[in-house]
């Protein structure tokens, strides 16, 4: 059910058992912030290839880079070294319909929560052209939507600070779906829901990817739910990161939260474990 | 929002008031001639009965000062966005405009005279010239001082720079806007009045040089007073908008739990 | 109508009293008749009626005869040219507290004096006392704005100010003291500085471009000033009529003034009102020159143009209070 | 911390000296009457020529301004922390400082010259009443717009109102601190200057008024240029400061990898 | 080894098998934010008594109002009904060494981390008076070794916004430690924290609570972190919400993470998580 595919193999070719055309490309890739003695490595020279289409996971130890390669792919940062290109064209992410839930939600706070979420619709074509006729109509009932399916119904007239943790998480994944973007950027977008919330959370995304699918490139500290999700898992190293192993995940769709229990699921978990202990201790000069 | 508060408001009022009685008190006391420092309640006879004859000078002078100021804010807004944004500008505009600043306009004002004759030109430019800058600085300030964080929201949907501005940088810096339109409103007066004082034959400038020549102290203050109110009056309006709009920045005011 | 001229006027200071002979030319259509439409500004200070007309802001104005001489002497195709000198005798004094213990002009040794900057009273006192052979190095000035000097004075800061007498005058009797009785006045006009004061000037581009309407204008004022010479309550109500603002009490008496101590004297009696004569604008030249330093002393035909005066026999002006 | 680039701030001095060639242009091809806007050669030629004789009054103004701005600096704090920290002291004191705002200074300085008496102390007060308002509205502001999640952090650990204020508020405000501080060290100097024009026999505020008497008009640009000047070097000597003080605010300058 | 207690016993008696004072007491404590209409009920009527020394979790659905309780007991925030007593005292957190580890590691932006985490000697006596002298020396090797131990060593002198998500929030819980609180109030300090750097951490805290015994009341989501740290697990209901469970864990101290894989641990996770599917549909108004 689940192959694992070393990451040489992978360099250069084409990602096997997929036709589709590639999203996503680092080729190369590193990333240094500042410059001189003050210089901080936040990633290694990396490369990773994702094709249209395609559910990745990328789970790692703290500070190794993860939220710097999606910073990289929506175009926030530039490579020291390297390149990336994505959908077909150099860190041209203005030209394509990214979604990105951050890390820590960034709300405006000057913004209601409805209007928060409406903001891709504001800045992005085609809805951009529609928005001041249809944000008092259909937009804010796509937002409102948005917000029942994510357990906020109600909440939209309520300004960031009045809402706990999770709920601006929520709202946070809401911006990032609201207009249904090609290419799905969600930096840890559960990590402050209680396992309900967030198993819920899981199938929902799940649906939306099997109905559209997006190109989705998650960032997460919870094995299950790469594993669940994800249909391939990205490892990396400590940082400065790199990419360690890079698996697929051939459950088959949809994955229920039960098959989360089953050995198959439980196996790959352990197997990603151990992954991860090697991980934390490698640096990128260590293990290859 | 904060609730609208009668017991505070009052108090504040009450402080107010204590003031002047403190002034009237002091002149009273100190046997300050009314020449040098008349007391207020003089100043308010004054007021009162010369206000027939002001009040066309006040609309004159409210008209110019109202047309400066937003003229001023314009200018202001659009200098300090484009300072707030580039480095180049920030480089040059800054040294150029706390140098223009730092001149007394009223070395200024002949320039204006001539170019557009006295009267009401001259007060506007001199309005405008005077009010802009405290706008330029913290609409400037206000933007390079957006959080990255904050942007990148917008970045990362592929926003242009003018995006950004209008929905970020704008929005984020509309406390420290409104906190120079207080400071503008008042030097927009102060503008306006002493172009009046040089080169007009209206206005409350003018009234006040004709006053302060023959050396009707109390009608001079009786035009301070009026200026102050008038710069009072703009303030209590802004102060109603910015309440509306800037309520999510002191938000710490109503946050406590009651 | 459209064939009117136009001409920006600028008075020497703020309304007052001694500007009503405009007013009332206005009021009465004087210039009308003459085919212009004046417009009257209010302005600040008469040296500075100099300096708005040459930089173009304005066409006429009354200011200072003084200040002619000073800017002719670099600028003289520039500088504005009198046509009209009403002021026959100088405003310029110094005034002390009878108490102050200045009894002569020798006194001021050692005194403190206000004195505004750059009015001629201030600017001459040099000359005053080399005239009057007081060592002037001795005589100490403190500068500060002109409505500072009386309250300065009343106060005890300064020992006397250096003070146009018209406006000092009245300035004292707004700050409620008796300038008669309690004040002592040295008149420079006493001391060997006889010059000549305001007046009304033009442009030199209007007296090239438009001399009729220069000479309109003359007539015009002319008329005023002879009319309110007989009926200053007339002239007080073209004042007021013009800015309501103004005490008409102190006005009236500062109109009077100016009839009574700067515009009626022996020589306007004998060459008629908005005349000069020459030798003494020549020795005005003279004392103007030393007394500002200046490179050029030019020709009093460069300061003064009787070109434009009506006939001698209509500027006979006879004053009476009323 | 950027680094200091050299292309750039070439870059903007370029475009200042272009600034003073358009003007210098301008009037040569206008055939302006350098009694009303001599060109800046022509200044500078005066400039250099007198220097001598400016130096003195120079330092006169310098050190009043000086003096003036700190107190007024002083005095702006203490008030804007006051009124940012109490709803009380803001409902009173704003409307009574937009008030005197409006007020032009010039009708003050007769008051303070005749409490006490012509020169130097007249000027600081001025220059301190002038300068100080931009200082109170941006602290205030600062103050009450400060995100109660960092004050939280010092709350949680019971510090006193002055240790939030000390450790959370005034840091937080400092960016919009040094915004006010180039708006208040211009007007400082237009406070001194416009004392010194009515009362004082030093000064470049007396100078000017000298050059303008005598129809000097470069002369009395160079006394603008001077102002303009000491303006831009106290404006340069608060930019380190503030480059320091302040980097983190600007942080988005250079979080881009490079 | 676990004894699972209803929570309507425990109302008004002292808390069972402790004979320290008490710590911290909700008594009927609610809290409502904004009035009128507006009104938001953040945390229905709550009794909670804390013992001296105890280590408390507090799990719940997002958004049920475990943050609100934890700033009722630093006093960030009053109770609209009710009392909140802290060390004797109603709501006088000012008065005891309180350590907080907001939920948004909010660091102070001007300061770099080092100073941040120096913060709490900077106000709480007896650092308060010693800190000029010693802020350069032995304050500031304090800071560096509480950064070592949770992996951060060398980043003392960088910025807030230099650091990951995860490296923010372990800076936050030194921060939090730093003063050597007597009280500890955590809001899921390890969210960010993928599972090796989590359990590292836990092993660290159980340790200072074994040395020092501070009164800790701990928020989480993940349950196995509640059953390991916690002597006490809370279980609140959704919104607005109210405590449905408080149960005492009686595993041996100290507790490892080889544990968590027993039998008898997973089962309490198992009672656990079906509390919380209770709760998550509980409101306040259902389940008493
Ligand atoms: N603006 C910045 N300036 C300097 N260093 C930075 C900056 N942003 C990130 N870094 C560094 O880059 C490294 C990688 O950061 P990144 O945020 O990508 O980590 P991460 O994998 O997302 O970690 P986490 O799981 O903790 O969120 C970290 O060591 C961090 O200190
Ligand atoms: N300042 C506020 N104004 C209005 N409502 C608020 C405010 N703070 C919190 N709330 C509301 O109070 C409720 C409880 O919030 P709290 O932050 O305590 O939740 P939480 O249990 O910590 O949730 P999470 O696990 O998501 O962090 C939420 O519904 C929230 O919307
Ligand atoms: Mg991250
Ligand atoms: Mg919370």
């Amino acid at each position: 059910m689940m192959r694992m595919q070393p990451h040489s193999e992978f360099q250069g070719a084409p990602v096997p058992g997929s036709a589709a055309p590639i999203a996503i490309e680092l080729s190369e890739a590193s990333v240094t912030f500042g410059r001189g003695p003050r210089a901080v490595p936040a990633l290694s020279t990396t490369s990773l290839r994702i094709a249209d289409g395609e559910f990745v996971a990328l789970v790692g130890p703290s500070g190794c880079g993860k939220s710097t390669i999606l910073r990289l792919v929506s175009g926030l940062v530039l490579p020291t070294t390297g390149v990336v290109i994505v959908g077909g064209r150099e860190v041209a992410a203005r030209a394509l319909r990214v979604g990105m839930a951050f890390q820590n939600p960034t709300m405006l706070p000057w913004m209601s929560i409805e209007r928060n979420i409406m903001l891709p619709l504001k800045i992005v074509e085609p809805f951009r052209s529609q928005f001041r006729r249809l944000r008092k109509t259909e937009f804010r009932d796509k937002a409102n939507a948005l917000l029942e399916q994510v357990g906020l119904k109600g909440f939209g007239n309520r300004y960031p600070w009045q809402l706990s943790g999770g709920m601006l998480q929520r709202a946070n994944l809401c911006r990032a779906l609201i207009h249904e973007p090609r290419m799905l950027l969600l930096d840890e977008p559960f990590g402050a829901l209680d396992q309900f919330t967030r198993e819920e959370l899981w199938s929902i995304l799940q649906d939306l990817w099997i109905a559209h699918k997006p190109t989705v490139l998650l960032v997460t500290h919870d094995l299950r739910e790469a594993a669940f999700l994800g249909s391939r898992i990205c490892v990396m190293s400590a940082r400065p990161g790199r990419i360690l192993d890079d698996s697929r995940v051939d459950f088959a769709r949809p994955r229920t939260v039960a098959m989360t229990f089953e050995p198959d699921f439980v196996a790959l978990n352990q197997k990603l474990r151990a992954f991860i202990v090697d991980a934390r201790t490698a640096s990128a000069q260590g293990v290859a | 929002m904060p609730e609208f508060d009668y017991r505070q408001k009052a108090r504040s009022a009450a402080l107010i008031v204590l003031f002047f009685v403190a002034w009237e008190l002091f002149c009273l006391i100190s046997g300050m001639s009314d020449l040098v420092l008349p007391r207020p309640s003089q100043v308010f006879v004054t007021l009162v009965e010369k206000f027939p004859i002001l009040w066309p000078h006040i609309l004159q002078t409210l008209a110019t000062t109202m047309i400066g100021f937003v003229l001023g804010v314009g200018l202001g807004v659009v200098l300090g966005a484009v300072i707030g944004v580039s480095k180049t500008a920030y480089d040059t505009a800054y040294p150029l405009l706390v140098g223009f600043s730092s001149i007394p306009k009223v070395a200024v004002v002949p320039i204006f005279v001539l170019w557009f004759g006295s009267g009401s030109v001259p007060a506007v430019l001199t309005a405008l010239s005077i009010c802009f800058f405290p706008i330029v600085v913290n609409i400037a300030t206000g933007l390079a001082t957006t959080e990255p964080e904050l942007e990148d929201v917008l970045k990362a949907l592929g926003a242009s720079k003018f995006d950004i501005l209008w929905n970020v940088g704008l929005p984020r810096t509309m406390p420290f806007f409104f906190a120079s339109l207080k400071v503008a409103i008042s030097y927009a007066f102060v503008g306006a009045v002493l172009s009046e004082t040089v080169a007009s034959n209206r206005g409350i400038g003018n009234v006040m040089m004709t006053a302060s020549s023959n050396f009707n102290v109390p009608l001079v203050f009786a035009g301070l007073f009026v200026l102050a109110g008038l710069g009072v009056a703009l303030y209590v309006i802004f102060s109603v908008i910015e309440g509306r709009v800037t309520g999510w920045a002191t938000r710490k005011n109503d946050m406590v739990a009651t | 109508s459209a064939q009117e001229t136009t001409i920006k006027f600028t008075l020497g200071w703020k309304t007052q009293g001694s500007d009503a002979a405009f007013f009332y030319a206005k009021d009465n259509g004087f210039f009308k008749e003459e085919g212009l439409n004046v417009v009257i500004d209010q302005g600040e200070g008469s040296g500075a009626t100099v300096t708005r007309i040459m930089s173009g802001a304005y066409d006429a104005g009354f200011g200072d005869v003084n200040a002619i001489i000073q800017n002719a002497s670099t600028k003289p195709q520039d500088a504005p040219v009198m046509v009209y000198m009403i002021w026959n005798q100088p405003p310029f004094a110094i005034v002390t507290k009878k108490t102050s213990g200045i009894n002569t002009i020798k006194d001021f040794e050692g005194r403190t004096l206000g004195g505004a900057q750059g009015t001629p009273t201030t600017r001459l006192l040099p000359v005053f006392a080399n005239k009057n052979k007081l060592e002037g190095e001795k005589i100490k000035i403190s500068n500060m704005a002109p409505n500072l000097q009386e309250p300065m004075l009343i106060k005890g800061d300064i020992d006397a100010a250096l003070v146009f007498n018209i406006t000092s005058y009245f300035n004292l009797v707004l700050n409620r003291q008796d300038p008669d009785k309690d004040y002592k006045w040295f008149s420079f006009g006493d001391y060997g500085l006889d010059l000549y004061s305001n007046g009304m000037m033009v442009s030199r581009k209007l007296l090239a471009s438009n001399p009729k309407a220069v000479a309109g204008l003359v007539r015009a004022v002319n008329k005023a000033v002879i009319a309110i010479a007989k009926d200053q309550n007339a002239g007080m109500k073209a004042a007021l009529n013009y800015d309501n603002l103004i005490n008409a009490e102190v006005e009236k008496r500062r109109l009077q003034f100016s009839f009574d101590k700067l515009i009626v004297s022996p020589e306007m009696k004998e060459i008629g009102v908005g005349d000069v004569k020459d030798d003494r604008m020549a020795r005005a030249i003279g004392i103007i020159v030393e007394g500002y330093q200046l490179a050029r002393a030019p020709a009093p035909s460069e300061i003064f143009s009787r070109e434009f005066l009506p006939p001698r026999a209509e500027r006979e002006l006879v004053y009476t209070a009323n």
